[in-house]
């Protein structure tokens, strides 16, 4: 299964992720939302069981009523009906201070210790692919107390052994390596949503863990769509399914171009 | 100060803030003069091949693509350009050969739309180098630090990373709280160009909605050129001074462009050109269609004005606007 | 990091960050909620004897006297406060025995007026200790730093001073230049308090004018109270976010209170009640003035309304709002 | 001769050192401007022949056109048909970037070097006085390129052979101790102004200097009002002397009160 093609007849891989992404997201707490995926599931979650979802963006939006997707953190549909217009200085310095509670990224690398790699495939000075790099991934990575990633599709290729470049921080090397390193105490990776299961991390390794599988996945396809090996422990779950109103708010009011959704 | 480790990306645009302080004293001037001019003129007097340049917004968002675009008419070379999130402003710069060198936090992505073909292509093929890695984040401290005339600003962001390996960051242990804290060195870019909403002749700025950073960046910029919207008088800056961002004396120049930032976002007014945007993803996938976008949409027109006609005039123009509102739906014509 | 010299002033209101990260995450609420409540209410469930505060606006100039007056009245003790430029904000608790120790950029002092008489007695006498000294920036830059939830900023000021010498910055060697540079520690206040032009329940804050250092300071702060003029629809905010100085997730506690700042200044709106101030800086030559100033106008009265009226009432207010206007010319009573 | 007496008929010693004061600002520069005499000073310039200066006061006002003596530092005129209003952070940046011609102090104490002391009389533990301490005295002598200071009733316990205590740096100790400290490189005292008379800086010895007395004064009483030495060069000048229309501005437009001149 690709991560292109429908799970069903119902939705497809991409608005189950969305519907899977929202569902982590509490009302009342503060997500700073980085490009893509991780908006679709913000702005979800805020039209649905988490109105007071305090939304952030980079660039200096803060508290939006999102009507749909932006295109950018950075244009002025990300302070749409905010509650502050401020400045990239303001909600970095925010995170830094503690002040959010999620930092939702997606990515096109991790590894097991829920590290990201958004700069490269290949070699630094040569690679073969130049991707954009840091943004604001790394910072949001650094500087929130949980982070919640998205690969949209897992493989040997995404979930992978040994990153080209560690972009932004997971557990780095394994327990205490953060703390370590000078990164805030008791902050770090808490899920990874990809199109076959929900994935946390085990409290004692810090190791990517299965949380639940996507229903129409088995967890050998979650072992076979790896390059390292994930914990799966005796009992997990089922990962639940969106409802037809997750999906018409998806369809109708967030994505009505099929940007992101079906792509 | 001794130091745990350091990054090893090329330290760019840093001076020693005493050398800063009395180049501010000789170089920027505290008189209220009119700074207004051509695009031509600021570009042909402020920007030298080989400088550090910044432009302000987000890349794509509130960007002065009227300066940019002179940048590449005027064949400026060897360019190193601030990466704090670029997007179509480097692209363009990239891609026609004018900027061989980045610094990047983002750069060669168009966030929703995928990654750049012309930053890419010029990155992978060698011609573009990216001399040092860092965040958004690190990249705004940078100009902070700037702004506060200091060496560096501490922060706890890139540490135990390949991008802080590759910053100019120093990591040092803090001796208040006896911990590692990472010292972003200041950023002092030669020119920055930054599209605002309004200001005066003599470049006292206002911006609605978010900065971004903007401020910072105004402040630690050595020479700074602004492009504008529109020109209002100093009366109504005075009637409300604490709508000032970026105040005169910081300034060196001032271009009154009306949809200066197209095809990129202006917030508030206009929104993306996407259908000029995916003209230019189609053809920046090869060197021969970045050669005739430049021939067509900039050597090929004598003014951003002209080119603004190119791109559909006044009749595209307010179809931004009423985009920009959010009256007519997204049209996503670059799409794969 | 080698440090060359430190300060040996008391470090008041520094927390490790990790630990100010832990205090944010259990204590400072996300939810939009209705946080007005009366003064009385603010002041005992956020102020605890022994806390350090600090005073939003400039001493004297747009700062919630309001908030002020009722520490007093709670009988609130052993306060340090932040000498941040206070005036009257702190004359007011040291003569009337709420804060017993001050951090001192500048204290006892109203400025054109004179020296303070009731602060400087009680320094003089002992009665209230300066456990450290600082400057406005470094005071401004403490804050600064607590709101980037950093343990200190660098800074160039202060070095080779006993103002430096009695605070509690540390200098070390700049690893980029080689130079010495001052570390200024952050600071946190258990509370603060601030006076605004205009905000919503929730306490999402708009502020006219200069903002001073009220934008950092709310940041840093633990607890943070917010007086204002008026409450408006959190409709007003969200139709123009880039006026928003204090987003509501820095605020515990809102209190409505017209001419909230009063005798102070409050920018744009009301001028200082020069009368009234005058008849402070008699009274509180002795103790038992002071005792005589807080008999009539603090326990005298139930509340700030009623304070208001015995100051003199709408007539008097109407008077402030035409000299804020220069309608009026000044009168200085407090003159020898 | 005291402070409080009229200088001659025509004009008081403040209004002297009010107008002598504005003579030393050159329009178009910048100048941070503390409380009392040096604020009269700036507006006198500003309303004569320095139409441009640019005043920049600590709470953020920035550029105003001032009608009147503001009564604080901090108040709404700071910024009265300003071209910016912001924030203390915001002024103090751009006086550490460099950005400041010339900050403009008053003093209680001030020694050889130009070092000024405005905390405290007596030991700092238990002090016969205790002054308002630094304000953003110390951060404007500091952070400007050059510094002009007002003490406006010179004798032996103003000009002082050694401060109670140094709370804003002029020359520290001497030649190049303000490199050595860290402060800004090529930074210093420039004039200090007294009813007396006008002084510089030796460029060597960086100790104080006369450049020119009042012409009511006489070098013995300068002298004679002095904790130190001055260094006398074999040339000064005498002080110009305020025009009829100097006074007027100073005693009907700027402090109509009479609060500082009249003092």
């Amino acid at each position: 299964m690709s991560a292109n093609t429908s799970a069903n007849n119902k939705y497809n891989v991409r608005e189950f992720i969305a519907f899977t992404g929202a569902k982590v997201l509490q009302d009342k707490t503060s997500v700073f939302v980085g490009t893509g995926l991780p908006m679709i599931a913000a702005i979800l979650a805020q039209k649905t069981h988490a109105p007071q979802l305090l939304i952030i963006f980079e660039a200096g939006g803060v508290g939006p009523i999102l009507p749909e997707l932006p295109i950018s953190v950075g244009q002025g549909l990300t302070y749409y009906r905010g509650v502050a217009a401020g400045s990239m200085h303001n909600v970095m310095s925010i995170c830094q201070a503690g002040y959010i509670d999620v930092g939702f990224l997606g990515a096109a690398q991790v590894d097991m210790y829920g590290n990201i790699n958004t700069t490269c495939i290949g070699d630094h000075e040569h690679p073969s692919v130049r991707l954009p790099g840091s943004g604001g991934a790394s910072d949001i990575g650094s500087l929130s107390h949980k982070t919640i990633i998205i690969v949209a599709g897992q493989s040997r290729r995404t979930f992978v052994n040994k990153l080209d470049f560690l972009t932004t921080p997971g557990y780095l090397d394994g327990p205490g390596a953060r703390e370590r390193a000078g990164l805030p105490s008791r902050s770090g990776p808490y899920r990874v949503i990809t199109q076959l299961g929900v994935f946390g991390f085990d409290n004692k390794s810090k190791k990517m863990m299965l949380l639940s599988v996507h229903p129409w996945v088995t967890v050998e396809e979650i072992r076979d769509n790896s390059g390292f090996d994930i914990v799966i422990p005796e009992k997990y779950d089922i990962s639940g399914e969106p409802g037809e109103k997750d999906l018409e708010i998806l369809r109708t009011q967030i994505d009505r171009a099929s940007l992101i959704i079906g792509k | 100060m001794e130091i745990i480790s350091e990054g090893k990306g090329q330290l760019i645009g840093w001076h020693d803030p005493d050398e800063h302080r009395q180049f501010v004293l000789e170089n920027k001037s505290r008189e209220m003069k009119d700074k207004t001019m051509k695009v031509s003129e600021a570009v042909s007097r402020f920007i030298k091949d080989g400088d550090f340049i910044a432009s302000g917004g987000f890349g794509h968002a509130r960007v002065s693509m009227n300066v940019v675009y002179e940048i590449v008419r005027q064949k400026k070379r060897n360019l190193i350009m601030a990466g704090k999130t670029a997007v179509h402003d480097l692209d363009i710069l990239v891609g026609n050969g004018c900027v061989d060198r980045v610094e990047a936090a983002y750069s060669f992505g168009y966030e929703i739309r995928g990654l750049a073909p012309a930053g890419r292509r010029m990155v992978e093929s060698g011609r573009c180098k990216v001399v040092a890695e860092t965040s958004n984040a690190g990249y705004q401290w940078r100009f902070l630090a700037g702004m506060m005339g200091l060496p560096f600003v501490p922060s706890r962001t890139m540490l135990g990373t390949d991008t802080g390996r590759y910053s100019s960051c120093k990591t040092v242990i803090d001796p208040f709280s006896g911990k590692p804290i990472n010292l972003i060195p200041a950023a002092y870019p030669d020119v920055v160009f930054i599209h605002v909403h309004r200001c005066d002749i003599y470049g006292n700025c206002q911006i609605d909605g978010i900065l971004v950073e903007d401020c910072e960046l105004a402040h630690c910029a050595r020479r700074l050129i602004i492009s504008t919207e529109e020109i209002i008088d100093n009366e109504v800056i005075r009637s409300e001074p604490w709508r000032t961002v970026i105040p005169f004396y910081l300034v060196d120049a001032v271009v009154e462009q009306p949809f200066g930032s197209h095809p990129c976002e202006m917030q508030e007014k206009y929104f993306f050109d996407e259908e000029h945007i995916a003209e230019w993803l189609s053809l920046s996938k090869t060197d021969e269609g970045v050669q005739k976008y430049a021939d067509k949409y900039i050597y090929g027109v004598k003014d951003f004005d002209e080119y603004l006609e190119l791109c559909g005039g006044l009749k595209k123009m307010r179809f931004l606007q009423e985009r920009e509102n959010l009256r007519v739906p997204l049209i996503t014509p670059w799409r794969k």
